[in-house]
């Protein structure tokens, strides 16, 4: 009973405040909303169980995305509003028809009884460490690659707001410094 | 020397004399080139003249084989050379007329700027011609052909900076190889049935194919005898072909090439005598052309014209005999005919020089006072071509109508007895018009004068042919018997043959009578109110012939090949073909604004693929359900 | 509580993680040196780079087939050792247009070396395994590091290119997502070895599922081989990169995106569901062919042969279609073959780079650039008509052999169709490679442009990869056999 | 011997990229040696020719891709050999014939020289990729020649030459690749062998569709009726050398490919197609002709013309009888003689007056007698007058087809009078009349450079007219063989009933 | 009751949301954000499967997608930065140099 209670809560909140992220004009509305959505499905994550995964989501999400991207709104100039060209009416009605079909199709049962866990979770183990013990043993590649990808990201992110890029190599004269 | 030396002599002395000619091709005029071809050209006549002693001793044909030509497949065929009595009765034809003609010409060219390659011409002519009639197979035969071809081309074309030669001549050629083109299936249909293309193996064999195919080998091989010898339909350029210097009027449309088809008919022999039906189509034809072309001659101005028209007549005649399988009496007219009618073209030739290449008969008369021996000369071959006696063509003449009158085949008799009227009134007029009457020329501002004395000399041999030639009919008959089948006459005829005779020599006689008083009385013979009835203008204007070819044969080929190539060509075949270019590259523009550049399109153009094709998917998936609600919505 | 877990060194299998190893090294050792001496000159990366991505290849070549490794999530087979050899060699030709006589902005950050190997190392993990996620993760590595890469040149176009191709690659990573949470929801799993297993127990039921999770995977790697409709980025981004760049994207990406499609596909179409060989089908044709018109009216030559990749693109799909053993190893052939030339015509603009380009308010390799360059450069004029040609399928050349296996396995399985309208396709591309042939050769100079513009950019290095290029381009036949024969034994090997 | 195919192939290619070394000044007198030596090698190779063997000789063999079945096979027999001689003769004619002070002359003669290899190779090919590659390789040179030469239109001729054929070659590279399947499921073997795919009968249907697949291409290379508009534009705009190797030899591949792959693969297809053939042959011919008569432009004319012959050769081709084949292969050989002249003698009159439109001719005979007696040699042989070259080759394919069906050697027989018409109301407005136009009136007769090009070939025309037992004969030889190979290969009724058996004593 | 279905729906309902953020939004940021709730709405599908089939693979997919999710945004802020820097905008119409 608990659970319906708290998934249609849930739902109800993560959609409302998505809808609200991709609607909204207003950037900082957006934000709020998305940060928002995102502490709820984290609520979810707990419902399933997948605690480990909650705290993740709160702290990769709320604490981390959430904040570069504030940052980052800092330095855009937020108050100027980007005009949203008014889409049709068709293409809306398209989008939406195709969403529905995609949500139909979701709605067919996908999971099979006959499936074993491969990577059971362990009665009376806390999640973390369940986690923790596939993560380093099956995933132990996956998660040094995941390693790298965050150090390309960061090495991508740091050239990319760095000051060498002010000056263009690539288009000024051979002689000129 | 040996008969093989001969013949080679014979054939090839006036190759040589065509390439010695055309070394001088395109330097000014050498006399001594004229001096040497003729000689060439005589010494061929030497040559057949043994050859033809050589036969008349009884010793049997000539034949060689040089080397294999044309080998493929199971065809072969060489060039080998036969010379048997047709044969050498052609080659003697054809080197005399020749050699007179090139003497002749040395006078008439003399101040031509083309001298020099008008004796090459002349001489590879005349090539052409013994090898035509000398080889021992069709395609030898062919060759030579189209070789006349070629130089009846060349030579018809040969002032050709004049428009109108150079059309004439390119008339005649196409003429020709259209008929060409007949005798060149007449050429596989043999090769298809006997295998082989040898005179010798053909006719050896000629009973053993079955009669239809026969039938359509005899009227393929005829349709080219009908183009080389201007028979109707094809009858057009020989007229036209009057744009030639007169002695290759002379040699080539009046003694030899044209009678290149009646060759052809009687070399065959074997073949046509089993096709009567054929024979019976040739013979008919022929009376018609005769007619026909006798018609036409009677109203013409130009002498030229009206001597070529006498020509098909003639060879009308010739044809009556050939078809109904009298070939000896067909080559026999042949040689006659040659022999006069060279001469008549010959002496109208130094009526034209006389008078500055004049043609119209109108503007000549009196002309006898001028130029004396050649008014006698073409007396003689005029009184020849009418059939009078005992002029050479008298007896072949008659020989023909005979023929015709011994078949039952009396209309065509009566044809050709009518058309010996008309010859001998048309000959006539025009020998009134030129040689008598009143000196018209004078108004014009012409001084004629004669030609030279070995002009007329070249003449002489013709015309004393064209007089006594007849006489030796009998000779004739038992020299080509060997050969060709002779003509057996019924014993109805047999009895009636001073009758046909007398007949047909008072029409003649009739004939030049009407020519002589009328142009006593009146000068141009017509009145002018004949001049106006619709039968003038249609012999005048050739029966419009020459004008419906214009209008229903060559204009329309002229605008159906534009269309061809500015609709279908260009707007059809090559259009489509770019037309697909087109339409990619329209395709290309029209869609490359796809790429917008913009991103949320591109987007778009990522999502609603993947959702499109997952609609697919769903269709694919869901195929059968699909299908019931649309039956259950349909009924 | 859970007992600990003793893992013995050796059932990790070490080897099949050393390529990427040895990458991943490299790129930290040269983060390493910009660390303790700034401002060294670029060779010395671009040298350590292709010196780490030999040893990298000798590693891959020491593989032995048919390994797994780490708790299985590596997987070495034919196919895997095969892909990382192409993706080596086209990384190892590539890397040196770096020798650029010209400054380029990228040159000077030791980061883009650095960024360079991870992403070689990303395109590796990619090939060498059969796990979902780690395909994801990989993917991701490469392609972040590739937008970074495309960034660095420096330029407006670039930055555009970038967002462009980092935009959609963010919804095509929503979409693996999506795709790898169907499958693992029908099967349990997100291995695909796994997911077969299950799906093929499950009777390929419920199909729907099956074949949306494949509809979001072909959109996702369609995004990636840039197949019509998902191809939109790609001339954007060959616009935008340096020539060099856009050379290198035209071919070793591709390489991974394919052999992970390989990977997914093959099964799926194997399975009987003939709804995704229509689909495959429909988009291969409609690559094939609507790439080439759109090339056709392109008046950029860099754009133009952006869109003959997307092309050529598509012959690879089709091969993938095809899915016979023969039309697996063509794939390969014909991949080998187009990466020489491909980086010869690229090289070839990128020797003609010209910082101030005044041909053309836009494009900095306008047709009429080309204009009677046979005049003023003959040499350079020559090679890159034979890069055309070769790019045109005109026999002996390179990608004429590729094509000719390509076609034949698609004869071989019974697409006379396709087959038909792969070589049709052929004749429509020859079009917009004989245009620039004709720019070339037949039109005269255009005024006030001087033969040394050609050049601008080439140092020896350069000159002596055009050099191999040509040689392989022109040669290919002495060599067609042996790669033949390589790319068939790998893949027969590996049950493809 | 052994290699000399090779080096046949080969060598001017080889010398063409020494040419690059060459200076300038010097290259004609370079190319012209090189052509010679090349024409050289091709007469020894006649020299040493068995003719009595009608198999192939010389032959080479290598493997290029062992793993694939492609291989490096030459091999020579009648009905190639003369056609390796032909390319060698018209290269040499075509490189002499270029005007010295034509621009970028080393260009030029150096891709005539690559030009010359791809000919050759096409020719001595026996393995249907090796084949694919020089026929396609082809293309290039020619493309590059048109394309740089060539009048105002060039560049739309050039790439409308490339494509066109191009596409036409891709569809029958389809159709290669097919047979060796075919091969390959029938015997376990891949091969692209032509004598080993000669050996493989094929069921019917199969024929069908590969002998369509071989025919586009080969057609588009006639070409014939109705992909035959790119010869006009190519000839049209191709400098002089261009048309002549165009015309000369290029056209021949097609039907070259007709005799060595559709026939003896597919000799049910062939009696199959044949009336569908013999009809768009016709069309060709009668079509053709007439759009030529049309022209305006000479060299058009020459080039429709060049079609109307090409109609000839298809349909004798198809005849499948010794004399057809046979002739129309020698047809070949006589065609290329003849149309390359007659495209020089265009080409000596445009460089003098730089226009090739009939109607600023007329009265040349009288200016430029020489010129016009070569044209009007040239013409006839291009008629088929008897004792030409032309007359052989024309006369044995009507006889060929003649047995197939009266009707079709009727129509098709018309070639000898809508083949006359045209030729003649061009000679007689170009050469005949008077000089109406006053540029006209100065023009120099040929030079000694035209008359090292135009003298031999005259030669050639007649003395082959009169003797062409030396070409004939080898050919036949091959010819016999290749149909007895597809009587014993026929299938069907009909087309043992089509193909003749010969005697077994005639294939030696 | 609520089975993975519901949860299934949800994420997919989630996902839709996010996509159709992604086709009509102009602003970049917002593209980016639309992206991120793409991820994250695929994470609950994820989990509840893993729920489903007591199965730890789903969370672990999970993990690694938030991991992406958070590469992402570093590389798309800095490209974001970057294009502020030089156009003043972070409107996806001011990309439009390259067309056709």
């Amino acid at each position: 009973m608990f659970e319906t209670i708290a998934f249609y809560t849930f739902s109800f909140l993560t959609i409302l405040a998505f809808a609200i992220t991709v609607t909204t004009k207003n950037v900082l509305y957006a934000m709020s909303s998305l940060a928002g959505g995102m502490i709820i499905i984290s609520g979810m994550f707990f419902l399933l169980n997948a605690d480990f995964l909650g705290v993740v989501q709160i702290i990769v999400y709320t604490g981390a995305v959430i904040a570069l991207y504030a940052f980052a709104m800092i330095f855009f100039d937020s108050t100027k509003d980007i005009v949203e060209t008014k889409t049709g009416k068709t293409f809306f009605i398209l989008t939406v028809l195709s969403s529905v079909m995609l949500v139909l199709i979701l709605t067919i049962p996908m999971a099979s009884g006959q499936v074993e866990a491969l990577y059971p979770i362990h009665e009376g183990v806390g999640n973390a460490q369940d986690v923790g013990m596939v993560l380093f043993t099956k995933y132990l590649v996956p998660f040094e690659v995941a390693a790298v990808m965050l150090l390309v990201a960061m090495i991508g992110g740091i050239i990319m707001a760095g000051k060498k890029m002010d000056k263009n190599l690539t288009e000024i004269k051979e002689n000129e410094e | 020397m040996s008969e093989e030396t001969l013949l080679y002599i014979a054939l090839f002395s006036p190759i040589v004399s065509s390439l010695f000619a055309a070394l001088f091709g395109t330097v000014p005029k050498r006399v001594f080139v004229g001096v040497v071809t003729s000689g060439l050209i005589g010494l061929s006549f030497l040559s057949s003249l043994a050859l033809f002693i050589h036969l008349q001793s009884g010793s049997g044909v000539v034949h060689v084989q040089m080397f294999d030509w044309i080998m493929a497949g199971d065809f072969s065929v060489p060039f080998g050379f036969l010379v048997d009595e047709v044969t050498v009765t052609m080659m003697l034809v054809v080197s005399l007329v020749s050699t007179a003609v090139h003497i002749y010409s040395i006078g008439y060219m003399e101040h031509d700027k083309g001298f020099n390659r008008f004796f090459s011409y002349l001489s590879a002519f005349v090539f052409s011609m013994m090898f035509l009639v000398m080889s021992d197979n069709f395609l030898g035969l062919f060759i030579g052909w189209e070789g006349v071809g070629l130089c009846s081309w060349l030579l018809i074309g040969f002032w050709y900076h004049k428009h109108s030669a150079g059309w004439a001549a390119n008339e005649a050629f196409i003429m020709n190889r259209i008929a060409d083109l007949g005798m060149l299936l007449g050429i596989f249909l043999i090769y298809w049935t006997y295998g082989s293309v040898q005179y010798d193996v053909v006719f050896s064999a000629v009973s053993e194919a079955d009669g239809e195919i026969l039938t359509w080998i005899a009227i393929f091989l005829f349709i080219g005898a009908m183009g080389k010898s201007a028979q109707f339909p094809l009858h057009t350029w020989l007229a036209d072909a009057m744009e030639g210097p007169t002695p290759v009027s002379a040699l080539i449309h009046a003694a030899t090439m044209v009678t290149a088809g009646v060759y052809l008919v009687i070399r065959a022999n074997e073949l046509f005598a089993l096709t009567p039906e054929v024979g019976l189509f040739i013979a008919s034809l022929g009376a018609f052309v005769a007619m026909f072309a006798a018609t036409m001659a009677l109203v013409n101005r130009d002498i030229k014209r009206i001597i070529a028209y006498s020509t098909l007549s003639q060879l009308g005649y010739m044809f009556v005999a050939a078809g109904l399988g009298a070939y000896w009496i067909a080559l026999f007219h042949l040689v006659t005919h040659a022999f006069f009618k060279a001469l008549l073209f010959l002496g109208a030739g130094n009526v034209m020089h006389a008078m500055n290449d004049e043609l119209n008969i109108m503007k000549m008369g009196g002309m006898r006072k001028v130029m004396g021996w050649t008014a006698i000369l073409m007396l003689l071959a005029s009184l020849a071509l009418a059939g009078i006696y005992p002029f050479a063509g008298f007896f072949s003449k008659d020989k023909i109508l005979e023929v015709a009158f011994d078949g039952h085949y009396y209309i065509l008799w009566a044809t050709l007895w009518i058309t010996a009227g008309l010859t001998a009134f048309y000959s006539f007029r025009v020998v009134m018009l030129v040689f008598f009457g009143k000196e018209r020329y004078k108004d014009f501002g012409f001084h004629p004068h004669e030609a030279h004395d070995y002009m007329i000399w070249a003449m002489v041999p013709l015309a004393v042919l064209a007089v006594i030639a007849g006489f030796f009919e009998h000779q004739f008959v038992a020299f080509v018997s060997n050969v060709l089948p002779v003509y057996e006459f019924s014993e109805h005829t047999h009895h009636m043959v001073g009758q046909l005779i007398l007949v047909t020599s008072a029409i003649a006689i009739t004939g030049i009578a009407i020519a002589v008083f009328s142009n006593m009385f009146r000068e141009g013979v017509f009145s002018s109110a004949f001049r106006n009835t619709i039968l003038f203008k249609l012999f005048d204007n050739q029966y419009y012939i020459p004008k419906i070819y214009e209008e229903v044969i060559t204009k329309p080929y002229m605008e159906l090949s534009k269309v061809f190539w500015e609709k279908v060509d260009m707007k059809i075949v090559d259009a489509s073909v770019d037309g697909i270019a087109n339409i990619l590259r329209s395709t290309g523009e029209n869609t490359r604004g796809m790429q917008s550049g913009n991103l949320s399109y591109m987007l778009r153009w990522m999502a609603g693929g993947m959702m499109l094709i997952l609609l697919f998917a769903i269709v694919y998936t869901y195929s059968d359900v699909l299908l019931n609600i649309l039956q259950g919505v349909a009924k | 509580m859970l007992e600990a877990v003793n893992i013995s060194f050796e059932s990790l299998n070490m080897a099949t993680l050393t390529p990427m190893l040895v990458a991943i090294v490299g790129a930290l050792a040269i983060l390493t040196i910009d660390l303790f001496k700034e401002e060294m000159d670029k060779t010395l990366y671009i040298v350590l780079t292709i010196l780490f991505l030999v040893a990298d290849l000798s590693t891959v070549l020491g593989q032995t087939m048919g390994e797994r490794g780490f708790f299985d999530v590596m997987l070495i087979d034919g196919l895997a050792i095969l892909a990382q050899i192409v993706l080596l060699i086209g990384s190892i030709i590539f890397i040196p247009l770096a020798f650029s006589s010209q400054r380029f902005h990228e040159y000077r950050y030791p980061e883009f070396f650095a960024l360079f190997l991870f992403m070689t190392a990303g395109f590796q993990f990619m090939v060498a395994t059969d796990n979902l996620i780690l395909i994801f993760v990989g993917l991701e590595t490469a392609s972040l590091a590739l937008y970074t890469l495309i960034v660095l040149h420096n330029k407006d176009k670039s930055f555009e290119a970038a967002i462009k191709y980092f935009t959609m690659g963010a919804l095509a990573a929503g979409f693996f997502a999506f795709s790898g949470m169907i499958f693992y929801g029908l099967t349990g799993s997100v291995e695909l070895f796994k997911i077969f297993e299950v799906l093929e127990a499950r009777n390929f039921e419920p199909m729907i599922l099956i074949l949306t999770a494949s509809v979001f995977m072909l959109a996702s790697f369609g995004f990636k081989m840039a197949i019509v409709p998902f191809h939109t980025w790609g001339p954007d981004v060959y616009e935008g990169s340096s020539a060099a760049l856009a050379g290198y994207i035209s071919i070793v990406p591709k390489v991974a995106a394919f052999v992970v499609i390989m990977r997914i596909f093959e099964g799926l179409i194997a399975s009987g569901i003939v709804w995704i060989e229509y689909i495959f089908y429909a988009i291969v044709v409609l690559t094939m062919t609507l790439a080439n018109i759109w090339a056709l009216v392109q008046k950029d030559v860099k754009r133009m042969l952006a869109y003959s990749s997307i092309s050529h693109a598509g012959f690879v799909m089709a091969a993938i279609m095809i899915g016979t053993t023969q039309a697996n190893s063509a794939i390969f052939v014909y991949w080998i073959l187009f990466s020489f030339t491909n980086l010869g015509a690229f090289a070839m603009l990128w020797v003609s780079h010209k910082k101030d380009s005044n041909y053309h308010e836009r494009f900095d390799h306008p047709f009429e650039k080309f204009s009677g360059m046979v005049k003023m450069s003959p040499l350079s004029a020559v090679l890159m008509g034979l890069f055309m040609l070769t790019l045109a399928g005109i026999p002996p050349f390179s990608i004429f052999w590729g094509k000719l296996y390509l076609v034949s396995s698609a004869v071989n399985a019974g697409y006379l169709v396709l087959a038909v309208i792969m070589v049709l396709n052929s004749a429509i591309a020859a079009y917009y490679y004989a245009k620039l042939i004709v720019y070339m050769f037949m039109k005269e100079p255009e005024t006030g442009v001087d033969g040394s513009v050609y050049m601008m950019n080439a140092s020896i290095s350069l000159k002596v990869m055009l050099g191999i290029a040509a040689f392989f381009t022109a040669l290919s036949i002495f060599i067609v056999n042996p790669v033949l024969e390589l790319s068939d034994f790998f893949i027969y090997s590996s049950g493809f | 011997m052994d290699y000399i195919l090779s080096l046949l192939v080969f060598f001017p290619a080889v010398a063409g990229l020494f040419g690059f070394l060459i200076q300038r000044d010097a290259m004609r007198s370079y190319a012209i040696t090189i052509a010679i030596i090349e024409l050289i090698f091709s007469l020894a190779l006649w020299a040493n020719f068995d003719a009595s063997n009608p198999f192939m000789q010389f032959t080479e063999h290598a493997s290029i891709v062992p793993a694939f079945g492609i291989n490096y096979l030459l091999g020579v027999d009648g009905i190639s050999l003369f056609l390796i001689v032909l390319t060698t003769f018209m290269s040499l004619v075509g490189i002499i014939s270029i005007n010295p002070n034509t621009k970028d002359l080393k260009e030029l003669l150096i891709a005539l020289l690559f030009l010359e290899m791809t000919m050759v190779g096409v020719f001595v090919a026996l393995d249907a990729i090796l084949f694919y590659v020089f026929w396609e390789l082809s293309l290039v040179p020619m493309l590059y020649i048109i394309g740089v030469w060539g009048a105002e239109n060039r560049i739309y001729a050039a790439i409308k030459f490339f494509l066109y054929t191009f596409a036409g070659s891709l569809i029958m590279l389809v159709g290669m690749l097919v047979m060796a399947y075919f091969y390959f499921q029938a015997t376990g073997v891949w091969t692209f062998s032509l004598l080993d795919w000669h050996m493989l009968q094929l069921p019917f249907d199969y024929q069908l569709w590969l002998f369509v697949a071989f025919f586009l291409g080969f057609a588009i290379k006639v070409p014939m009726f109705p992909f035959h508009t790119w010869l006009p534009y190519a000839h049209g705009q191709a400098p002089t050398v261009g048309s002549v190797i165009l015309a000369a030899i290029l056209l021949k591949m097609g039907t070259y490919g007709f005799v060595r792959y559709s026939l003896p693969l597919f000799p049910d297809a062939s009696v199959y197609f044949l009336t569908p053939i013999a009809i768009l042959s016709i069309i060709m011919i009668i079509y053709t002709a007439m759009v030529a008569f049309a022209q305006k432009d000479i060299k058009q004319l020459v080039a429709y013309s060049s079609i109307s012959h090409m109609g000839v050769v298809v349909i004798g081709t198809f005849a499948l009888n010794p004399e057809g084949i046979t002739g129309s292969i020698f047809l070949m050989i006589s065609h290329g003689i003849v149309s390359g002249a007659l495209f020089l003698l265009v080409g000596v009159i445009y460089e003098r007056r730089h226009t090739k439109k009939i109607a600023e001719f007329g009265g040349l005979a009288s200016v430029m007698p020489r010129f016009a007696l070569i044209f009007g040699i040239m013409m006839m042989a291009s008629m088929g007058l008897p004792l030409t070259i032309g007359f052989v080759g024309e006369f044995l394919s009507l006889l060929g087809i003649y047995k197939v069906s009266e009707l079709f050697a009727i129509l098709s027989g018309t070639a000898v009078v809508v083949g006359v018409v045209y030729m003649l109301y061009a000679y007689k407005n170009a050469f005949f009349g008077e000089v109406t136009n006053e540029k006209n009136r100065g023009l120099k007769d040929l030079n000694g450079r035209e008359y090292t090009t135009l003298i031999p070939l005259t030669l050639l025309v007649v003395f082959l007219g009169i003797y062409p037992k030396p070409i004939l004969e080898p050919v036949d030889n091959s010819v016999k063989a290749m149909v007895s190979l597809m009587h014993q290969k026929a299938l069907t009724e009909e087309a043992r009933e089509v193909i003749p058996e010969i005697k077994s004593e005639e294939v030696k | 009751m609520i089975t993975l279905e519901h949860y299934i729906v949800l994420s997919t309902i989630l996902f839709a949301i996010g996509m159709y953020g992604v086709v009509v939004r102009k602003n970049l940021l917002m593209l980016f954000f639309s992206t991120e709730i793409m991820l994250n709405a695929v994470n609950i599908a994820l989990a509840a499967i893993s729920n489903h089939y007591g199965d730890l693979t789903g969370q672990m997919f999970a993990f690694f997608i938030i991991a992406i999710a958070a590469s992402e945004v570093a590389i798309g802020l800095g490209l974001l930065i970057i294009w502020y820097k030089r156009h003043g905008s972070i409107d996806l119409e001011t990309l439009q140099s390259m067309k056709g």
